[in-house]
Formats: C-alpha cells, structure tokens, sequence
C-alpha cells in the first residue's frame, strides 16, 4: 500500500470519525484510532524507506494548485501527531465520555477529529496558501477543544488569550507567506537555500511558529491555556500541537537560507525558556500549570538542539550539527510521550480528586498506585533520567553542545553558557518533578477529597501504559531510532545523508538497558532481603511532636522556596502573609502565587496602553451631531493639507 | 572472561574501599578534637549489623521507601563504574560517558528525594528540598569543570578527558571541585552529618526514618559517592596520565587519602554555615569551575 | 452686467451674517428663503441676453423650492414645536458673525488662490458660494435648535448651487434638474424627520438627541 | 439586452409595492423582483455588452465586476425579509418594502453611472431612499439615528456635489467643454487643470467616503446600522457603501488621467488606514454588537481603499474584498438581527449565552466573525491576502505592518464582544424575550447561505469572476 494510499485512508477514517462520531463515540473511537494507524504506517513507510511522498494535482484550491509532500521531517511530526492524537482519543472515552460531559463530549470528539486532520494537512501542504489555510484551521480547532468547558469564565479566559495569541502568530505567517510568495513569485514552497534574498524571512517564521511553539517570551498563552484545557486536550496541545509551531522552524530553516546571526538567536533563545520555564514550572502550585510551564523548558531544549544545527550549517555544514539536530527531533518524540503520560496522570488524579492544587493533595499512591507509578516514570523520563528516553535524546544535544566547544569557534561563546543553563535547568527539572511527583502521591492525603481518591479505568490506564512503554523502549533501545531520525535529518540537510549511526549511540543504549536490568534486580532483592529480616509498620518520625496532622507536611510552597528564591528576579512571585503574633494569635495567613511574568509585568501594561487610546478615541461618538459635522470639515481641511504637502510641483 | 574478571575486581574495589573514607574522616577529627574516636572501620561494624536488622516502615509509605534506596545505590556504582581509575582505564568509556555519570548522579539524588518524601515527614521534606534545589548549583559547577576540562582536551570522554593541565588551572578546578564534593556529599560546611537537629540537616534528613538494609544500602552509597567525587577531583588536577601505572595507583591512593583527610580538617575546622550561606559557597564554586574553564580557554587559545 | 450680478451675489453675502447673527428662528429662515429667490434669480441675470426656456426653469423651480416651499415647511415645523428662538448655541451670535466675517475673508483668498477663467474672474460667483458654504457649516455646528441646523445646511446647498452656476453652460438640463429635485427632495424629507423628531421628543433641541452614544 | 431593464424593474416593482393592498403577501415582491434582477444581472455578466464611450449609464466592466455581488446580495436578503416581516408583522411595511426596492433600482444606476452629475443624483437617490428603511422601528432612538444619518450623509453628498462642480470647471478651465461623463474627463487627462482637480480629490474623497463611512467621517455609520433592522444593515453595508466605493475608483482614475495619481493613491492609503486603525480602536472597546458591526464596516471600508492605493494589483484584490466582503458581513448582520429580536437587546450588558437561546443563529454568528476576521476558509482571508500581497509587492512594508496591526487589534476586539455575548448564562429577561422568537429556516437559511458564498468565493473563485475584476482594473487603471 503506498504512503499516498495510506494518508488517503487515513482523512477519509478521519473524515468518517467527524462524521458519524458525534452522536456514537464507540464509532468514533474505532475510526479516529484506525486514522491515527494508517497515519502512523504512512508515516513510517517514508521515514524507514527513505524517500519523501510527493503529490501533485490540477486541482485548483483558492487559486492554487494543490501540493502534498511528506518528507522527512514532516513524518517525524506525522508519527507525533498519530501517536498523540489516538492515545489521546482512547483516553477521551472515559475522561471526557457523554455520560460525565453530555454537552461537551459531543463537540469534543468532532473538534479532535478535525484536529487531527488538520495538523495532518499543516503537515503535508506543500503550498504556502494552503499551509496557511490548514495553519489557521488548526488553531481554530485548538481554540474550541482548550474552551470545551465553556462554562467556567478561567476556561473561557484563557481560551481567548491562546486564541489572541495564536492570531497575532498567525499576522506574522500572513507576512511570511505573502513575503515568500511576492519573492519567489509562487505560493509552492521549496528548498531556497541559494537564495539569499530571502534570509530575512527567517525571523518572520521564527516569530510567527514561536508563538505557537510557546518558548520564552512567546509562551504567555501557554500556561493557562493547558491548565485549564480538559487533560486530553493538554495532552495534545502540550505533546504535539506546540510541536507544529517547532516543524515551522524546523521545516523552513531547513529551506530558507539562514541568516548568519539565526543560530545564534535560536540557541540563546533556547537556553533562555529552557532555564526560565523550569524555574516557573517549580514555582508552580498548580500540577496542571507546571506541566504546561515545563512545556517550555521542554520547547527550549529542542531549541537549542536546532541552534546547533543552525549554527553548524552557518559553519559550512559542520558535523556536529548531525547529533545536535537528531537529538533535537528525537527529544520532540521524547516530549511527546512523556508530557502526554504525564497530562494523562495530571488528568486521573484531576479526575479522581478534582483539584489541580499541589497542596490540597497527597498520598494519593495508596488509592491509585498505576497512576502514580506511571506519573513517576513520567517525572524521571521528563526530569531526563537514565535509563529512560528523556536521558538520551538530551544527551545527543549535549554532545552537539560540547562538539561546538570543542570547535573551539566564537561560536562556543553561545555553546558554553547554553550547556551551563542546559545542566541548571536539568536539575530544575528534577527538583520540580520530584516536588510534583512526591506532593501529590506520597505522605498523607491533606483534604478530603484526597482521601476519597479511586483509580482510573482501563480506558484511561490503556493509554498511559502505552505511552510508558513507548518512553522506555525509546531509553532502552536508541538505536532502533536512528535510521528514522537520520532519514529526518538528511531532509533538512543533505550534507548529513551518512547513515551510520554515532558509535556511541549503541554502546549507550546497551548501558541503559543493563543498567535497568540491575535496578530492577537490585530493588527486589532489596525488597527481598528487607521482608526477609521483617517489615513492622510505625509512626513516621516527627521529632516528638504531639499532634502532627497532615496539613504540616510540606507544601509547594516550602518546597520550591529555595530555588524560587534565586530567580526572584525572573519570577516576580506575589507573596500575602500575615505572620502570628501575641500570645494568642487570632489568625495567619501565607498566600504565594507566582504570575505570568512577561504577561502580567510586560504585556498588560502595553495593552492597558491601547485601551486607553481607545477609551479616548471612542469618546469621540459622544452623540453631538455638531461635532460629527465638525469632523467632516476636519477631515476636509486635514485631506486638503495632505494633498497640498505632497503636491508634486 | 577476562573482562568479566576485571569488572568484578573493579567492583569489588569500589564496594569495598569506599566505607573507608568516613572512618578516615571522623578518625581525622577526632584526632584534631584530641580524642581516640570511633575505630576507622566503624562503617562496616555499622553496616553489616543494619544488614541484619529488621525494617520499621512508616504508615505512609509505600514500596518506594525501600526501591528509592536500593535504585539509588545501583546509579551510584553504576557511576562509579564509569570513573577511569588512572592506569586501570575505565569498565566502559564511550563519547559523552560523562553525561552519564552526571546523570546517573542526578538519578540516585532523585531516588533519595522521592524516598525521604514518602513518609510525609516535614523534615524529610525538608532536607529532599534542600539537597535538590543545592544540586542547581552544584549541577552548574560539576558542568563548568567538565566544560573546562573538555575545553583543555579536546574530548568528551571521561578516560581522556581527565589530563589535567598543570597550574592554575588546575588550582582553580581542584578548589572548585572540593567545593562541590563538601556540597554533594553533605559534609561540613554545608551540612553536618553527626548532629541531631533535623532542622540543620541536609542528608541526614532525609534519611530519618530509613532503617535495617534500606538505610546499610543508603550509607553505602554515600561513601561510593564520596570516594567517586574524591577519585574524580585527584584524576582532574593531578597528571596521573603521564606516569607509570605503579606510581599512577600510587598517585591516585595517596591523592583520595589526601582529600579525604583535608575533609576532615575542614569538619574540625569550620563550622556549618547558615543556610542562606550555602548558595553563597555553591556559586562561589561555580564560580571557580568557571575560570577554570577561562584559564583552560585561554591557555589553548595561546 | 457682471456689476448688477455681484451686487446680489453682495447681498447674499450679506443674508449669510444675518442669519449667522440673528437668534430668532423667523428671522433665519426669512433670510435663507430670500437668499433662496436671490440664487433664483442669478442665471436670469447672468444669462439676460440669450434666455431660454430651460434657464427660465430652472430659475422659477429654484425660487419655488428655495424660497417657498421649504420655508413654510420650516415654518410649518416651528409652529408646532412652538419655539421662537435659538437659546443658547453651541457657538454664541456674535463669535460665529465674526467666524461668518472670518469664512468670507477665507473665500476670497481662496478664490484668488485657485485660477479661474477671465470671464468668472470678475464676478464674485466663486467667493460667494464658498462663503456661504462656510456660512452654512458654522450654523450646522454652532447651533442647536433642528430647524437652524437644517437651514444652515440649506444655505450650504445654495453655496454649493451659486458654484453650480459657473457651469450654467456645461451642465445638461437633466443633471441640472435632477440636481435640483434630489435637493428639495432631500430637504423635505429632513423637513419630515424634523417634525417625526418634534413628535416623538416634543422639542426640537438636538441636545436632547445624543443617546447614541459609544 | 438593455441594462436600464436593471433600473427600470426594481423600480416598477417599488410602484407595484407601493401600490399592493395587503400588508401580508407584499414581502413577497422582495425576492420575486430579486429573482428577476440577479437573473438580468448575471445574463449581462455572462454576455458584457459593448459599451458607447459617451454613454452616461451603461454596464461597464467595473459595473460589472461589482454589480452581481450586489444583486446577489439583494436576493438572499430578501429572501430573509419575506421571514423578518412575517415576525414584524405588527409593523406596516408598505414604504419599507417600496423603498428596499427603490433602493435596489437606484444602486444599479449608482453602479452603472459613467456621468459625474448621474452618479451624484443616483447616490443621493439612494442616501434618501434609505430613511425609510432606517426609522422602520419608529422608536425615538431610531429616528434620532436617521437625523444624524440625514445630516451628516447630506454634507457629505453635498460636498460631493461641490467637487464634481469642480471637476467639471476643471475641465472648462483647461479649455474643454465640461462634460462630466468620466470617458471625457479621462480623455482629457492632463488637459485638465491641476488645482482644481486636487480641490475636486479633497472634496469627492470627502464626500463619497462620508457615504462609505470613512473615519473621522463614519460616525453615522454605528447610530443608523446599529438602529435598523438587519437586513437593512446588510443592504446598507453590502450595497450603498459598494457604489460610494466604486464613485472613488471612477473619480480616481479620472484624477490619475490628469496626472495626479500619486497624490491621490497617497491620500487614499492614508485615509484607509487611519479608518482602520481608528475603527479597530473602537472595537476595542463599543460593547453594543450591532455596532461593532457598524465598526468593522469602516474598517473593510479602510482595508477597500488600502487596497485601491496599491495599484493595479491592489484594486483587483479590492474588488475581490468588496464581493467577500458583502457576502460575509450581510450574514453577519442577519445573525446579529436574530440574537437582537431574541435577546431584546445589543448590549453586551445584558445579553449572554446566546448558544443557549438562538443555538443556530449564535453559531453562525460566531463562524461569521471568523468569516470577517480573515480566517480561512472563507473569501475575506484571500482578499486581505491579496491585498497585502501587493502591499508587499509594492514595496509598502510599513504599511503592511500597519495593516497587520489593525486587523490584529479588530480581531481582539471582534472577538471580546461576540463570545462575550454567545458564551455564559443567559439573562432571564432576555430568556423571556426569546420565547417570542423561533429560528425558522426562513431566518437561518440566508446568514448560513451568505457564509456557503464566501467559501465558495474564496476556495473556487470562478475564471470569469477573477477576469470580470481584471477587466475592471483595465478600465480604470489604463496601461499606457
């Protein structure tokens, strides 16, 4: 069956799903999964066979004859998109099913289908218009799957400014495009490497898919938007639709020729939201938002994965950006699975306890023990550990980062302190997983709802546990991965065909694979021998205090103090307290929140700005005919200057 | 079968060597104290009789309480397996090793954290804050003095890496790096492993309510990370590489004794620092990795 | 001839500062009707030696509609609101006579500043119609009674037709009269708004009628 | 066939109308005259016949372009009165649907006058023949809108008057006759005299863009579409504002002919994005939807006459915005029409969740904001691409960003207002008030069929729609 077949089933599934699946989610379900298959072979039938699909036909399209291409780099994506796209529908049956959501599920399901088909299109258009057009789409769908729950007024809010945000993007891409399109003289988009008039459109493309992409300072929408997103819709927007912002960059850096200062710009941007969005993401008390600011970090590492590569390219095609891209793309893979499993957990215990509140958790192991097992191996895949699959992809950007040193350039100048960051920001990481992880699952439950907890169902667990696995094959076994990953990167730079995997690649995967045969063995004997010698329950140790409750164990707060203290700068955090005192002390309150920075500190008081304009401007419809007709002579005399002003003599 | 053979030695090297150094260390101090104090195989004594003894688990803990430890012992060798030691080379060297071993690091202090959490407890809470929100800092310090040595060498693997560069450098990277192995293994002035104030403690903290085999498992992994910060310090400032393999062993003994004897003369020495010291210390390290990396820099430069 | 021309060109000049100075309603709109049969008889006067019908036409239907029929409509509309004088303007009388004074002065250096062909050169055709054009933008701002308004806007189409007449010759009859038609027209209608106004707010002062608002 | 049939029958059918006893079956003229008229239009759009250069009224390639979006536009409205005045059947419509049908008969002469005067005359025509139409509620504020309507459209058409009064001695004074027919002016070229055609520029654009509701010259605009009924929004914004536009083209061409092109190409670029910038500013903050319609008018307004400073290019996309843009903003207006009746209100203040009460009418509200707010797939977007493809091609790239700007601003406030209405719960004297009003076919049919329109043009513009608007801009924009 050929790719082009495969991707014809795959809308038509799809289409199918949109169709029939509003009513009968059983239907729905089978066709959206059977979709994501068929895009998922077709998908690897051209990354494992090598050569890119192409399509061409008369058929016109807002004037423009249609393209599809799927290359390399657009299958990677594709993979993305299917993988999230039907584990995520398999989790929407039971999370979001009609029987909790009767009004919602509906919509949602067609919203998802149309989702899908339309990153699909964003994926394989190979016109700028029709790029443009599926973009927009796209970004619409996004919009009515962040706000199904229309009715809370945070939903709606934070829907509106992902929407806002995402047009503002958008008025960069209308300029990218019609830019591309006046210079080329065609909306077909192609390589144009030699064609150095067209560098700048580079910073265009940067601006107009960063937004979407969501990396520091772009990312204002993004934390709330997937904080309040229902947990499925998190898990894609968060996991692949960021990523198509990503395949922008990605995909026109590969094209556009590039502007000597890009690598520069992209690998300092990058090391920039990889530190800055884990050090919110620690902050955070909310576990949904701190997924989301991770999001961040996550986008900023592969930033700078495609920073080296931009950089090597600028230095005649140098080969350390080979690893650095590879990695780049694999850690899009990466990212994928684990944020979508742990979206998916963030979403059972959501579930299960109905709240998104760190602190009003807790101890939550002992009633769901899969998702808290799942959501752990998340955390050590996110916060990059070995042997999972998170360790290796940012292990492949590392060693792009110090091959770059190595080189000895000035370009080590930017390599040094982004290898520095890189490392900070992996220990954030793990600070903040440990934080989430530990607060929400261990110690004692601190509310009630805590302690009523029930695990998820299979619907739910199924989806996880894929994704689980995905994320320890991908640690386990890198080399699999490679030719896929090489086939990518040679599309994006011919100059990189040569297959052969990096050596170490392979020794790497074999030390992981050991390494997690050990644990697995030292951890049960461990368990062995401790039952063996006998386990007695007892009071956990609380230095002789009388009355411990589980209100004092530690917070959120208390936890990330620390860390939170050295980026007060950066984070602004907004802190209530009113302290004890006297004898008796009535009352004492500790409020700590830490605002969207570039938001609420940058964005807003610009915006207050306009709407003053405004408020001043619209008091001119002050209801007096006098001045109306006033302001027709105004505009007499204005015109009347102007034409005078300019008079050609 | 010879590798099989060699990888055993090496273990059993590290397994066994490692519980020395805290004995050396209290011996150092209380020497300095002017008391006998504690036979220098006291860790051993302590080990085999939690070995034997049974485990008192928290109500509120799960499997992870004993996991956690058992998994961070396991990185711990793991990353002591990856150390070079001098003329012996290294078990398994591949480009970028040393990513590994910084990681497997990370592993083990994830599996410490996640551990002390489970009980609940707010000191434990604490002291797992602590030690990761310490370990941005001391990540960035261990990073810069990769990067320097990095920079110096030109590899990024760990067997060739460690040919330190004579001078200041070296000075620089050995001052930086002790810093951070007081930092990571929790000794004076960042943390004082004999008091018994929870509130002051970093490791021991968190370990609190560990017992029996978890808390053998936990200490022993604790001297093999001591031991591998020590072994790493004298193989990035001493030339070991250019001597003969007798006197490079020789070197290498002599120069963890030394170190760890100097720990020794700081814990008598100083006093712990207040808490909101330590990032002040912790940057001051970084600080020194980060010239060293300069001098590096400049010194290939000319 | 081209001094009789001026001469009543002059006097509507005059009738524009009556009616920016007089605060009575009667007043304004007898000022405006006269200048209504004044324009009327322009293109006689202008074209006194080769008359024609159609010029005859034009004039009669011209005082007609100017001079008569919109005036009593006017008249009509202020007898039922019952309102005598225009109370306190947005622009006072004389402030706006001087602005009048200031608009006349304005128009003859515009019509100096624009080149004109000889034989209008002479005349004040140019000068007076942007006068009264000015004229009738002052009173369409300053005042605030409906019926003063409309008869500024009046005294602007007259500017506008006094304009018109410099192409007495070009333009064809049926511009000329559709011209003429849509103006009455239009004014009627505003005459009928006026008096719906008059009903539904029972007073004709504008400032009441400023709920449309932002 | 002769196109005065296009003026003559809409005209007959407003007698016959007028005329008609029963209040109950007249709607009915509105879509059969429709029928007859798109019928007529689209026979001569297919078979263009040959113009006489001098003829004052004649269906030319521009009116040709343009006309059809209008007829079209006329039908599906009509459509929509027959329903509208079936609920407002407590309103006698005699005059309004005599007047929509004069309207109709006096936009196809507005739209095929080649005569400066003709022009005049019809676009008064039309501005009078609207009152009716405006006051149709009869309420004190309705009437309050059709004074300031009167007012300041007269001034502006009076203006107009003054400037083609000066177009025509323009001509006398570079020593032709003063014949006003634009084949003539442009004949004449650079025979005419320089300041009097720049005086006649000033006052034309003045006076035609108070009719198109160019700021600062707009503020009739949100008082009278926020006052009438729906249809007569849509009519008002799809048709009248068409003519104004297509005045401008005509007068401008003329301008360009005597040389002053790049002056007036100025002036209009500077007009249209000042009324961009200044309507996007309001709709920032107007919290009435109906008169967010009014503003996002002038601002389509502002984006024709961007379009028609950018050259050739440029007015071919204009052109393509006026058809997208009629189509797409009518349906708004008729959705906007059924919330109102169904709320009781326009107000933001005390309108909300309207997905609850008008579930149709609201979801076809909100496509059609999309629809406005250049989002694919409907016409606007390819139209404002176009024209911001040939600003960029042009070499405008500040303007471009300015453009951008604006439509990014609109979009917020577009967006604020209309989800603030259709999203939350809704008040419970506007739950009342709905239970009066049922969403039959009749009222949904026409807003969705609009919206199928702008697809349909955007995603399969027809060859001979692209060449009909080529041919248009070869007209006006002669290649020497």
């Amino acid at each position: 069956m050929t790719v082009g077949l495969l991707l014809l089933c795959a809308c038509l599934a799809l289409g199918t799903s949109l169709v029939l699946g509003y009513r009968r989610p059983r239907v729905w379900l089978t066709w959206t999964v059977a979709g994501a298959v068929l895009g998922l072979v077709a998908a690897l039938r051209v990354l494992l066979g090598g050569d890119p699909w192409e399509w061409q036909s008369g058929f016109l399209l807002g004037g423009e004859a249609v393209h599809l291409r799927l290359d390399g780099i657009s299958a990677v994506f594709l993979l993305l998109v299917a993988v999230g796209g039907g584990t995520g529908a398999v989790y929407s049956h039971e999370y979001w099913s009609d029987r909790r959501n009767p009004s919602s599920a509906p919509r949602g399901r067609a919203w998802w289908s149309a989702l899908l088909l339309c990153m699909g299109l964003v994926l394989t258009a190979s016109n700028g218009l029709h790029f443009l057009i599926a973009w927009e789409l796209f970004a619409i769908c996004g919009y009515f799957l962040i706000t199904l729950d229309r009715e809370r007024s945070g939903v709606r809010a934070a829907g509106w400014l992902y929407l806002a945000a995402s047009h503002a993007g958008t008025m960069g891409l209308f300029a990218f495009f019609t830019l591309w399109a006046s210079l080329t003289g065609s909306w077909d988009l192609c390589p144009m490497r030699t064609h150095p008039e067209l560098a700048p459109l580079f910073w265009l493309a940067l601006f107009g898919f960063g937004v979407k992409a969501g990396f520091f300072p772009l990312h204002i929408w993004l934390p709330s938007a997937h904080a309040n997103a229902p947990s499925h819709v998190s898990a894609i927007m968060s996991g692949v639709a960021i990523k198509m912002g990503l395949y922008g960059i990605v995909r026109f850096s590969g094209w556009l020729p590039i502007p000597p200062a890009a690598g520069w710009v992209v690998l300092g941007l990058g090391a920039t939201s990889a530190l800055l969005g884990i050090a919110f993401a620690f902050a955070q008390n909310d576990f949904k938002r701190l997924l989301a600011y991770c999001s961040v970090e996550n986008i900023g590492i592969i930033m700078i994965g495609v920073g080296v590569a931009l950089l090597a390219v600028t230095h005649g095609d140098a080969p350390w950006g080979r690893l650095a891209l590879a990695g780049a793309l694999l850690h899009v893979w990466n990212h994928g699975a684990f944020k979508s499993l742990l979206f998916f957990g963030a979403g059972s215990v959501l579930h299960a306890t109905g709240t998104r509140e760190m602190s009003r958790l807790g101890g939550l192991v002992r009633n769901m023990p899969w998702t808290a097992g799942l959501f752990a191996l998340g955390a050590m895949a996110v916060a990059g550990l070995p042997p999972l699959n998170g360790f290796v992809s940012e292990w492949l950007i590392y060693l792009g980062l110090f091959e770059v040193v190595t080189g000895k350039g000035t370009t080590a100048w930017i390599a040094l302190p982004a290898a520095i960051m890189l490392a900070m920001a992996g220990a954030l990481a793990l600070a903040s997983f440990a934080k989430a992880g530990a607060l929400i699952f261990l110690g004692a439950a601190r509310t009630e709802p805590a302690t009523q907890a029930h695990e998820c169902g299979y619907w739910m667990r199924g989806p996880m546990l894929a994704l689980a696995c995905v994320c320890v094959v991908m640690g386990l076994a890198p080399i699999i991965f490679w030719p896929a990953l090489a086939c990518a990167v040679s599309s994006w730079c011919p100059a990189w065909a040569a297959g052969t995997p990096p050596a170490p690649l392979a020794t790497l995967g074999s030390a992981q694979l050991t390494l997690a045969l050990v644990v697995l063995a030292a951890a049960t004997a461990l368990w062995w021998k401790s039952a063996a010698n006998g386990l007695r329950r007892g009071l956990t140790w609380d230095c002789g205090y009388a009355a411990p409750t589980a209100r004092m164990q530690y917070t959120s707060a208390s936890f990330a103090d620390i860390a939170v203290g050295w980026f007060r700068w950066a984070l602004q955090p907004e802190r209530k307290a009113h302290r004890p005192h006297g004898d008796f002390p009535a009352k004492a309150i500790r409020l700590e929140r830490t605002p969207e920075m570039v938001l609420e500190h940058i964005l807003t008081p610009v915006g207050d700005l306009i709407m003053r304009a405004s408020a001043t401007v619209r008091r001119l419809q002050q209801g007096r005919l006098q001045f109306y007709i006033l302001y027709v002579l105004a505009a007499l005399v204005g015109i009347g200057l102007l034409v005078l002003v300019g008079r050609t003599p | 079968m010879t590798l099989i053979l060699h990888l055993i030695l090496r273990l059993a090297l590290w397994l066994l060597l490692a519980p020395l150094l805290p004995g050396i260390i209290n011996k150092v101090k209380a020497w300095v104290a002017g008391r006998r104090g504690p036979p220098v195989l006291q860790l051993y004594y302590d080990l085999a009789k939690l070995w034997k003894k049974s485990v008192v688990l928290s109500q509120l803990a799960s499997p992870g309480f004993v996991i956690g430890p058992a998994v961070g012992w396991v990185a711990l060798v793991g990353a002591a397996l990856l150390m070079p030691l001098g003329p012996a080379g290294s078990a398994l060297s591949f480009r970028g090793d040393v990513l590994l071993l910084i990681y497997l690091l990370a592993l083990a202090r994830f599996c410490t954290a996640w551990a002390a959490m489970e009980t609940g407890s707010a000191f434990e809470g604490m002291g797992a804050a602590r030690e990761v929100s310490y370990a941005v800092l001391a990540e960035a310090a261990i990073i810069a003095a990769v990067l320097s040595l990095i920079v110096h060498t030109g590899s990024v693997s760990l067997i060739t890496m460690l040919a330190p560069s004579p001078g200041a450098g070296a000075a620089l990277l050995a001052a930086g790096l002790f810093t951070v192995l007081l930092a990571e293994n929790c000794r004076v002035p960042f943390d004082d492993p004999n008091t018994h104030l929870e509130l002051t403690m970093i490791h021991e903290a968190m370990v609190l309510d560990h017992s029996g085999p978890p808390l053998a498992v936990i200490l022993h992994g604790a001297s093999v990370k001591l031991l591998l910060f020590a072994v790493l310090l004298v193989q990035a400032v001493l030339p070991i590489g250019e001597m003969t393999p007798p006197a490079a062993a020789g070197a290498l003994a002599a120069g963890v004794l030394l170190v760890t004897i100097s720990v020794g003369l700081v814990e008598s020495l100083l006093a712990r620092l207040a808490f909101r010291r330590v990032p002040l210390l912790l940057t001051t390290a970084f600080l020194l990795c980060v010239f060293a990396l300069l001098v590096a820099w400049k010194g290939d430069a000319t | 001839m081209s001094g009789t021309l001026n001469l009543v060109i002059g006097l509507a000049m005059g009738l524009n500062l009556i009616a920016l100075g007089s605060s009575r309603l009667p007043m304004l709109i007898r000022a405006m009707s006269v200048q209504g049969v004044l324009l009327g008889v322009m293109p006689l006067l202008m074209e006194s030696e080769r008359l024609d019908w159609r010029i005859v036409l034009v004039a009669l239907a011209t005082m007609a509609g100017k001079g008569v029929l919109i005036p009593g409509l006017l008249r009509r509309a202020m007898r039922a609101a019952n309102i005598e004088r225009e109370i306190e303007p947005f622009i006072g009388f004389v402030p706006s006579l001087l602005l009048g004074a200031l608009g006349t002065i304005t128009a003859v250096a515009l019509a100096r500043a624009l080149p004109l062909l000889p034989e209008h050169a002479g005349t004040l055709l140019v000068p007076g119609s942007l006068a009264a054009i000015l004229t009738g933008f002052i009173l369409l701002i300053g005042r605030t009674k409906a019926i003063s308004q409309v008869c500024g806007y009046l005294i602007l189409e007259n500017g506008i037709y006094l304009f018109g007449l410099v192409l007495i010759h070009s333009t064809p009859l049926l511009v000329e009269s559709g011209i003429l038609l849509d103006v009455t027209v239009g004014v009627f209608i505003i005459g009928i708004i006026v008096d719906r106004i008059q009903r539904a707010f029972d007073s004709l002062d504008t400032r009441k009628l400023t709920t449309l608002r932002e | 066939m002769n196109p005065l049939l296009l003026i003559i029958v809409p005209l007959i059918g407003a007698a016959l109308a007028a005329l008609w006893p029963t209040d109950r079956t007249r709607p009915w003229f509105l879509p059969g005259v429709g029928l007859i008229h798109v019928g007529l239009t689209f026979w001569l759009f297919l078979h263009p016949p040959v113009v006489a250069a001098d003829a004052w009224l004649a269906f030319d390639p521009l009116a040709r372009a343009v006309l059809p979006a209008v007829s079209l536009l006329f039908l599906i409205c009509a459509a929509y009165g027959v329903s509208y005045l079936r609920i407002r059947s407590e309103r006698p419509n005699r005059v309004f649907v005599a007047s929509l049908l004069a309207v109709l008969g006096l936009l196809s002469a507005g739209h095929q006058a080649r005569h400066l005067g003709l022009l005049w005359i019809t676009t008064e025509a039309v501005t009078l023949a609207a009152v009716p139409l405006l006051h149709f509620n009869s309420t004190p504020r309705a009437f309050e809108a059709t004074w300031k309507y009167l007012l300041v459209g007269g001034t502006g058409i009076a203006l107009s008057l003054l400037g083609s009064f000066c177009l025509g001695y323009a001509s006398l004074h570079g020593g032709g006759v003063g014949d006003l027919t634009f084949t003539a002016l442009t004949a004449q070229g650079a025979g005419l005299s320089r300041p009097w055609v720049l005086t006649a520029w000033v006052l034309l654009l003045v006076g035609y863009g108070t009719k198109m509701g160019l700021a600062p010259m707009h503020t009739w605009k949100p008082d009278a579409y926020g006052e009438a009924p729906g249809i007569v929004g849509a009519i008002l914004a799809g048709g009248v504002t068409t003519v104004a536009f297509t005045a401008l083209l005509r007068v401008r061409s003329v301008v360009a002919a005597s040389g002053a092109g790049p002056i007036a190409d100025r002036t209009l670029l500077v007009i249209g994005l000042f009324s961009m910038l200044i309507a996007a500013l309001f709709l920032l903050g107007t919290r009435d939807f109906k008169r967010m319609l009014a503003y996002s008018s002038v601002e389509h307004m502002g984006i024709l006459c961007v379009g028609a400073a950018l050259g050739a290019a440029g007015a071919a996309a204009a052109l393509f915005h006026v058809w997208s843009n009629s189509l797409t903003k009518a349906s708004l207006f008729l959705s906007a029409g059924n919330m109102r009746r169904a709320a009781g209100s326009a107000s933001m203040d005390d309108v909300r969740g309207m997905t609850v009460l008008t579930p149709r009418s609201a979801a076809l509200f909100v496509t059609g904001m999309f629809a406005v707010t250049a989002c694919p797939p409907f016409g606007p977007f390819f139209s404002e691409l176009q024209v911001v493809r040939a600003s960029l091609g042009s070499g405008h790239g500040v303007t471009t960003t300015l453009f951008l700007a604006c439509l990014l601003l609109a979009f917020f406030g577009l967006t604020r207002v209309v989800f603030g209405i259709v999203d939350g719960r809704p008040r419970p004297a506007a739950q009342a008030n709905s239970k009066k009003f049922i969403e039959t076919l009749g009222v949904v049919a026409p807003p969705a069929l609009l919206l199928g329109l702008s697809v349909w043009i955007g995603l399969f513009t027809p060859a001979v729609l692209r060449a009909s608007w080529l041919a248009a801009v070869a007209q006006l924009f002669p290649t020497p």
